[in-house]
């Protein structure tokens, strides 16, 4: 769909010529001939403007009434006036209307010193009240959820939160009760707003009235700074602003980026950063000794790890999942491939895709961004749970549907969130995606597809309605190119039918044209964090960095790895932020080939089961804002973490780690900062060529814009090897939670949604016997 | 005193109130039936909201938890959406009330007859029945039979104190209330509306318009003391 | 009867009380769906052309021209409604009421032909929830019409086709409002929307909507009958035709009159209704509903009309003329009105939600003696910070009528206040009353009316803590 | 203004000093606007003579007329040095007396941790981290309380910006002025040390003093 387009205006305001683009909302306008305009209710990116607070009053020639200038798009030649006496007198009425009920407790108030009330009363407020009468007193502060509380005395009423419930988050779950002076905001019959999105309520709300109750106290405006990141939590990678006090982590806001977050954030990212600061946190390397993991010092850490890793040697192999960066995964390539010569390593959850399948899946010219979701014609959501998976596109989505009239298709082989706004689900056999993806590329193809289809698990007709709406109707080409985007998940590409699954998206792409469409395109949400990254730096078994082909022969992927350990074949194995109880397939399997790893090196920031019951030498895993290094966004876009916060205890560079380890095992490397491990992956990858962080930024750069995005080279995707795509038992059960994540467990308000409560338990109890007496001399 | 609402906050045990599944609540067939032939009404089933909680209303009494939840079952909507809507509207009770409702109109044209005291002496009247809901209502849109009341839907007025029992006896035995002051009967009050073909309706006796209206008859002085009881 | 030298055309009242007019039989023996017929048998531009040529303008309260209403909606293919807003809720008006209850086949027919002449295809009548035995004629009616093919598919062989739901409201006067009533029938809260978009390009369902009167659609017929320019003989050049008056409150004979607008006034309150009662003068009245700024005896030899009322300072509005008689405390009228205004007020809002509110205390204040003569400033720019600085115009409908009471009523409610503060002062009202009325400061205070607090507080719950009865004597 | 100790004395004892030092306009002018000022006497035997005996006894007859007075040395430490009442001396946290009215029990600390003190410091040196009261545990009368309240008096100018910044007049400037110590650390005032009364009063001089 194209976006939308439009030209630049003149207009006076306050008697100053401002030029802006036509049909912005005056309030917007304004600001670009540095007038303000101020604002309780409107906010763009919750839609249309309701015009419900009244402060944005302006006056404009030839329009008798004064209008609200959120609600009045700018024309050509329009005269307005913001300083007026009319205006003066509506905005001071407007403000004095607002404060008669508001208690003005701003010494408790958490919002106070950035509260918009306070400044608009402050910048456009009359001084002072002719209001006499009592003001209204209710019980405060009250929970509307575990996370958020509420004080309705403050509430102005400006309809943010349930304008968000309703028409972004679309939970309908907040809602305004009862009419007029006695409105309040509520949710049905007193249960609480629980929903993947309720946080970002809190950051919208204009006054005190919903305040984070993890951050409810902790600081004030003037005693914090800060700190601009990138949250790793998920693939999703949104934008955040981290609050810092005291170099501890407080509060996770959103730091709008429209080509990533578009503003808002998920519950886990808002609230999980208090698993930074939890006693159960690792700060400290772990050695296993006579049975049990013991504090000891760095140094002894080092030795254990580099002995037993060398005693490896080619037998030993490495896993890197959640944050790691892409240095850190380029670091441990290097450790492993050139320090000791195994090959054996990987960061996606299971299967591997040829090198060259790979690159043409990684091909610049198939890459949707991540607002192509919303102006496309239609999306294809194939084999993946955004709300689990990458939250925040879920959000991407539902606008796309409500504001673009985007057409979403939902393939998936269980029920889906997205149902409601979805003009189409196609349900497929669990663990069938590679197989039901052969069925639609047939169906596209206009072949017979009844049978791929079955043997997926779907129905015929079911996916010649999804071709029909991918294909889109004649009135469509009409109005310029179809624009299709399919999100499709890793687990597309998992197990067996790896393969087969990237060869269908081909196909795919292939029949719908999207290589050669502006704005359409595939967007892969990887299984881990930073998976494309990952992959991008060459923690792969089949692939160096930049797809680039290795000089020996394949190692082994995830699960060959794990069947190595169990066999014996392999002995030791690096996990990087990953235990893999927990984060990959098959537990079983995994658990098997722990116990007989003879040695386990892991970084983790808590002793989940995997690294508790397993891990030989454990070194204290970074936090994302603690950390250095690159990340890249699921459609290609490179983005930085710099350090925000402090390191608590002992904990260290997981870079520098890595290249200790690696230099103890012989390269030379000669790294002495986080800038020249950024440099030497940027040298290593050769898409990445040239890229500086002063190009990168605070807000990324996609690395297919770039002129060197040809040196990924075009690799002619090679014919499918012999066998169907089949459904792949150890992804069937595979969608897991938001929720589920150590990160949730671990952050006291949160952990009210982590799903699996007997974990927690034991997760805690141990961690308590660990760490707490350390953590206690320590402080 | 606070609305109701005010100073509740939610209650951490239960769970989110999202979208009922299905199954997940029992709806009486016939109200299942009723709200989707109303959503049938429109293209947006969310139009059906206002019809089907009134029936649900007319068949839980008042718009409770449990009724709501039903209407949310059938609808596909969550309840608070519907709880929302439900509270906007004078007409949904979210508060338990009596089976029988009386609305009595107190706005201007009506309390200019005496309006306020006649809610007042309905109050008393049914003081301690829990069965019969009186309250003040907006402008029911019938001031030419002013003051009046709406008894279970039906308009009835003018009424003055005397005809509160009689009124009461009749919603509690069930019959039709005071039979000729109901505002069915009554013909409108511009003499040259009704020309001359038509036979009279009966129960207006020959009179045309106002003519067959009793305005109330006490003079101000005894108004005043019938509206000062205490 | 002085009425008879003002008899007026009758186009909505004709026979209206004849019994069984209600059902189709003899809706269509007097004449019926003869308008439907004629109006398809011409092209919908046609039609339009007659409705513009009437001068109709809608009976609602606005007052705009009907038939430019209907060209304003885009031309061509698409999904188009016409709403019929039959939430008669201004205080003081019955009219509807009355046709739909005795005549709604008239209302259905007026609806089918504007339909055809907007090119809607969906059509609904949102009626409040409280005309019970409207609604139910109403359904009967167009389960009539349905089957005599007058509404569904392909009307009359003329390949216009129209779907008619009847939608009832659940008590909610903002529903009146059209864009609020277009968010209830949308099933929500029925919050006013921001204009623009208006209903015309972007009402009911995002669909260009059509949004009129009960009365104002029930002329059409009578219109297509008698032709457009014909009807606009009736009447005055800005305001032609005729229309219903709803009189109430302190006269003789209350109900709907029809009238040819213009007449003078007089002829309404003193002529139709029979004036106030013997002995009583008119304190003031309200010509167009609640809404409307209360005019004074003076005004009363004003014709009749929508120019001549707006440039007197009031309104037509929906015609709904209230009498207040000169026994009754003019703070009680207001009271009244805010408290209204202050129940129905949506909240969406801050001025009227806020300012409602604000009012209703002031008021409260006064009578209670606790207010100075400064309160009453407060009070009267409170009102003007109101008025047209809110979404939709039930801000102004409270902040006008209260507005114009305190310009026109100061000196009498400063003499209240006093009186009031008096009262407070020695604690017991009733042998103050006397004290002072030997003093002569309760001359002209008959303290008639009406309580207008304590019981009548319907507002649900007064929880700021409300200075309480102040009716003293308790 | 806090005077040192003695002042009025050492001012009167100066004042035949001063007088002799008179002012001399030398006849030559080198412009309006210099002021030629001689500090030495003025030469000649007579007035060295007059000098030498007459004002040495005139000065000795105000030390010998002083002979009987008692000694205006204050004892400190063991004695305290006076402060007017507006002294601005070290810091003081206040508690609410017995009096339960506007929700706030008796003795509860004033102070609600809003931090404003702080942001209002030039110096930067109050630290405040506030907490939430519980039912259980309620320490001020709002809904949040000081956890930790910190001066850091090796810091602070004592301009008095916080006493008043504070909505609750929880903090106020005392008239202690005995701030010195062996550690720095040491002079980190805690919320426990701001509450707690100090240990000795701080004579107060009286009106007119």
């Amino acid at each position: 769909m194209p976006r939308p387009e439009s030209k630049t205006i003149t207009f006076t305001i306050d008697g100053r010529e401002v030029s802006a683009p036509e049909n912005t909302m005056l309030v917007d306008a304004a600001k670009l001939g540095d007038v303000e305009i101020p604002v309780f209710c409107y906010e763009p990116k919750l839609g249309q403007p309701v015009g419900a607070c009244r402060m944005c009053l302006v006056e404009i020639e030839g329009i008798p009434k004064l209008q609200t200038g959120c609600s009045t798009p700018v024309k050509d030649g329009m005269v307005v006036y913001t300083q007026s006496d009319r205006v003066t007198i509506a905005q001071q009425a407007v403000v004095e209307f607002l404060l008669i009920n508001h208690p003005l407790d701003c010494p408790v108030c958490d919002k106070g010193g950035e509260c918009p009330l306070q400044d608009i009363t402050f910048g456009w407020g009359g001084g002072i009240s002719r209001f006499v009468e009592p003001k209204r007193h209710f019980v405060k502060p009250l929970e509307l959820s575990p996370l958020i509380a509420i004080d309705r005395e403050r509430c102005i009423l400006c309809y943010r939160c349930v304008r968000f419930s309703q028409e972004i988050s679309e939970d309908y779950q907040l809602v305004l009760l009862d009419r007029g002076a006695h409105s309040y905001v509520a949710t049905f019959d007193g249960h609480p707003y629980v929903a993947p999105f309720s946080g970002n309520i809190v950051e919208l709300c204009p006054v005190g009235a919903l305040t984070s109750r993890a951050y409810r106290f902790r600081a004030r405006p003037w005693d914090i700074e800060s700190a601009g990141s990138v949250c790793t939590l998920c693939p999703a990678q949104c934008n955040v602003a981290v609050t810092v006090r005291d170099e501890r982590a407080l509060r996770v806001l959103a730091r709008e980026h429209p080509e990533v977050d578009d503003g808002w954030l998920c519950d886990k990212g808002r609230f999980a950063y208090q698993s930074f600061h939890v006693p159960e946190r690792i700060t400290q390397p772990l050695v296993r000794d006579g049975g049990f993991l013991r504090p000891v010092s760095w140094e002894r850490a080092l030795d254990e790890a580099s002995a037993g890793l060398r005693r490896a040697g080619a037998r030993a192999a490495g896993v890197a999942a959640g944050t790691t960066t892409s240095e850190e995964g380029l670091l441990l390539a290097r450790l492993l491939r050139e320090g000791l010569g195994s090959p054996h390593l990987d960061a996606r959850r299971s299967g591997t895709v040829s090198t060259g399948l790979a690159r043409a899946l990684a091909a610049p010219a198939l890459q949707a961004r991540v607002s192509d979701l919303e102006f496309a014609h239609a999306v294809l959501v194939l084999d993946t749970e955004p709300v689990d998976d990458a939250p925040i596109l879920d959000l991407r989505l539902r606008k796309g549907v409500r504001r673009h009239r985007t057409k979403l298709a939902v393939a998936s082989p269980g029920a889906t969130t997205l149902a409601e706004p979805a003009t189409l689900c196609v349900r497929f056999a669990p663990g069938a995606g590679a197989a039901f993806a052969v069925a639609l590329a047939a169906a596209l193809r206009g072949e017979d597809h009844a049978a791929l289809a079955r043997d997926a698990g779907a129905e015929a007709d079911q996916v010649a309605a999804l071709s029909d709406l991918l294909r889109g109707s004649e009135s469509d080409e009409a109005q310029g190119p179809h624009e299709v985007v399919i999100l499709w998940g890793e687990r597309l590409t998992a197990g067996d039918s790896a393969d087969h699954g990237a060869q269908a998206l081909l196909s795919l792409a292939d029949a719908l044209g999207l290589a050669d469409t502006d704005g359409a395109g595939l967007l892969e949400i990887p299984a881990h964090a930073n998976g494309r990254g990952l992959r991008e730096a060459g923690v792969l078994p089949n692939a160096g960095p930049g797809y680039g082909e290795l000089a020996g022969a394949a190692g082994r992927d995830a699960a060959g790895i794990a069947a190595g350990l169990a066999a014996g074949e392999l002995s030791a194995v690096y996990l990087l932020h990953c235990d893999p109880l927990r984060d990959l397939p098959d537990r079983q399997a995994w658990g098997e080939a722990l116990a007989s790893a003879s040695t386990v090196v892991a970084h983790a920031s808590h002793l989940t089961q995997g690294i508790r019951e397993h891990a030989d030498v454990v070194f204290p895993a970074e936090a994302y804002p603690e950390k250095e290094g690159t990340v890249v966004h699921p459609d290609g876009r490179v983005q930085r973490l710099r350090p925000a916060i402090a390191h608590p205890g002992e904990v260290r560079h997981e870079w520098r780690v890595l290249a200790e380890l690696a230099e103890r095992a012989g390269l030379e490397l000669t790294l002495h900062s986080g800038a020249a491990a950024a440099e030497l992956l940027y040298a290593s990858v050769p898409f990445y060529a040239g890229l500086t962080l002063d190009e990168i930024g605070g807000r990324g750069v996609r690395w297919q814009e770039r002129a060197a995005a040809t040196e990924l080279g075009a690799a002619a995707p090679p014919a499918p090897g012999p066998g169907a795509a089949s459904a792949s038992a150890g992804e069937a059960a595979a969608y897991r939670s938001l929720w589920d994540a150590p990160e949730v467990e671990f952050s006291p308000t949160l952990e009210f949604l982590f799903p699996h409560p007997e974990l927690l338990a034991d997760d805690r109890a141990a961690s308590a016997e660990l760490l707490a007496p350390e953590l206690e001399t320590a402080s | 005193m606070s609305p109701l609402g005010w100073d509740t906050a939610a209650d951490l045990e239960k769970p989110p109130a999202e979208i009922p599944s299905p199954g997940e609540v029992d709806v009486p067939e016939g109200l299942r039936a009723e709200i989707e032939a109303h959503m049938a009404n429109y293209p947006d089933r969310r139009s059906a909201a206002l019809p089907a909680l009134a029936a649900a209303q007319r068949e839980h009494g008042w718009c409770s938890p449990q009724a709501i939840a039903q209407v949310a079952a059938v609808m596909r909507v969550t309840p608070a959406y519907l709880e929302s809507v439900a509270s906007f509207y004078d007409m949904l009770e979210t508060e338990p009330v009596g089976r029988h409702s009386v609305y009595v109109c107190t706005n201007i044209s009506c309390s200019l007859r005496g309006a306020d005291a006649l809610l007042a002496d309905f109050q008393r009247a049914v003081d301690g029945d829990p069965e019969v809901n009186v309250r003040a209502f907006e402008c029911l849109g019938a001031c030419d039979i002013a003051p009046m009341a709406s008894v279970d839907g039906v308009y009835v007025g003018p009424l003055s104190s005397q005809d509160i029992p009689a009124l009461l006896d009749d919603v509690r035995a069930g019959r039709a209330v005071l039979p000729e002051r109901q505002l069915a009967r009554r013909l409108v009050a511009d003499p040259h509306a009704n020309s001359t073909e038509f036979p009279q309706h009966p129960a207006q006796g020959a009179a045309h318009g106002g003519a067959n209206l009793e305005l109330p008859t006490e003079d101000p002085a005894t108004a005043r003391g019938r509206r000062e009881p205490r | 009867m002085a009425a008879a030298d003002t008899a007026a055309p009758m186009l909505l009242f004709t026979d209206i009380d004849e019994p069984g007019l209600a059902t189709r039989e003899v809706y269509e023996r007097r004449g019926g769906y003869e308008s439907l017929r004629r109006a398809l048998a011409m092209s919908p531009e046609d039609v339009l052309a007659q409705l513009e040529a009437s001068g109709l303008r809608g009976r609602g309260g606005a007052g705009f021209a009907m038939g430019k209403k209907v060209s304003f909606l885009p031309k061509g293919a698409m999904d188009k409604y016409l709403v019929c807003n039959a939430d008669e809720s201004e205080p003081g008006t019955f009219k509807d009421r009355e046709l739909m209850q005795k005549s709604p086949h008239m209302l259905v027919e007026g609806i089918v032909i504007a339909s055809y002449a907007a090119g809607a295809t969906r059509s609904f009548i949102y009626i409040r929830g409280e005309y019970v035995l409207q609604a139910d004629a109403l359904d009967a009616a167009l389960a009539e019409a349905r089957e005599a093919g007058y509404v569904g598919d392909d009307i009359l062989g003329s390949g216009h086709s129209l779907t008619l739901v009847v939608h009832r409201g659940a008590g909610a006067y903002i529903c009146g409002e059209e864009t609020g009533l277009l968010d209830s029938l949308e099933g929500k809260r029925g919050n006013p929307r921001l204009k623009p978009p208006f209903p015309a390009n972007q009402g009911l369902y995002q669909g260009p909507t059509l949004i009129n009167n009960v009365e104002t659609l029930a002329t059409v017929p009578a219109i297509i009958r008698m032709g457009g320019e014909e009807y606009a003989k009736l009447g005055v050049e800005t305001s032609t035709g005729t229309k219903l008056v709803s009189v109430s409150g302190h006269v003789q004979r209350p109900g709907n009159y029809e009238i040819e607008l213009g007449i003078p006034s007089r002829e309404i309150v003193y002529g139709l209704a029979g004036g106030p009662p013997e002995g009583r003068g008119v304190k003031c009245w309200f010509p167009g509903g609640s809404s409307s700024p209360v005019l004074t005896a003076d005004d009363l030899d004003l014709p009749y009309d929508f120019d001549t009322l707006a440039k007197a300072g009031s309104m037509l509005g929906s015609g709904a003329i209230i009498v207040v008689d000169d026994a009754t405390p003019i703070l009680d009228v207001a009271m009244k009105t805010a408290k209204f205004y202050r129940h129905e007020s949506c909240g969406k809002c801050t001025p009227c939600r806020e300012g409602t509110n604000w009012t209703v205390k002031m008021l409260e204040r006064i009578d209670a003696g606790e207010a100075t003569p400064m309160d009453l400033e407060i009070m009267a720019s409170v009102q003007e910070h109101i008025i047209g600085n809110c979404l939709c115009v039930l801000g102004d409908a409270m902040a006008m009528p209260i507005g114009s009471m305190i310009a026109k009523f100061k000196d009498e409610l400063e003499a209240h206040m006093e009186r009031a503060r008096l009262r407070r002062g020695s604690g017991d009202r009733i042998a103050s009353d006397s004290a002072l009325a030997a003093q002569g400061a309760l001359a002209n205070d008959p303290r008639t009316m009406l309580g207008a607090t304590g019981a009548g507080d319907q507002a649900p719950g007064a929880h700021e803590g409300a200075p309480g009865t102040h009716r003293g004597g308790a | 203004m806090a005077s040192p100790p003695n002042s009025e004395d050492g001012g009167a004892a100066g004042a035949p000093g001063t007088s002799a030092a008179t002012l001399n306009v030398a006849a030559w002018s080198p412009g309006d606007d210099v002021i030629e000022v001689q500090r030495t006497p003025a030469p000649g035997p007579t007035r060295s003579t007059w000098r030498t005996f007459v004002e040495t006894l005139r000065g000795l007859g105000t030390t010998f007329g002083r002979f009987h007075e008692t000694p205006v040395t204050v004892q400190y430490p063991e004695e305290k040095t006076p402060v007017y009442p507006r002294f601005r001396g070290r810091h003081k946290l206040h508690r609410f007396e017995d009096t339960p009215q506007n929700g706030a029990q008796a003795g509860l600390e004033k102070c609600v941790g809003c931090s404003l003190c702080a942001a209002a410091c030039p110096a930067d040196c109050i630290r405040v981290v506030a907490a939430e009261n519980t039912p259980e545990h309620r320490v001020s009368a709002g809904e949040r309380y000081a956890e930790i309240y910190e001066i850091n008096l090796s810091r602070c100018i004592f301009c008095g910006y916080c006493e008043v910044a504070c909505p609750f007049d929880a903090i106020t400037m005392g008239h202690d002025y005995e701030l010195s110590d062996y550690d720095r650390t040491d002079l980190i005032f805690t919320k426990e040390m701001l509450l707690a009364e100090p240990l000795e009063r701080t004579p107060l001089r009286n009106e007119g003093e």
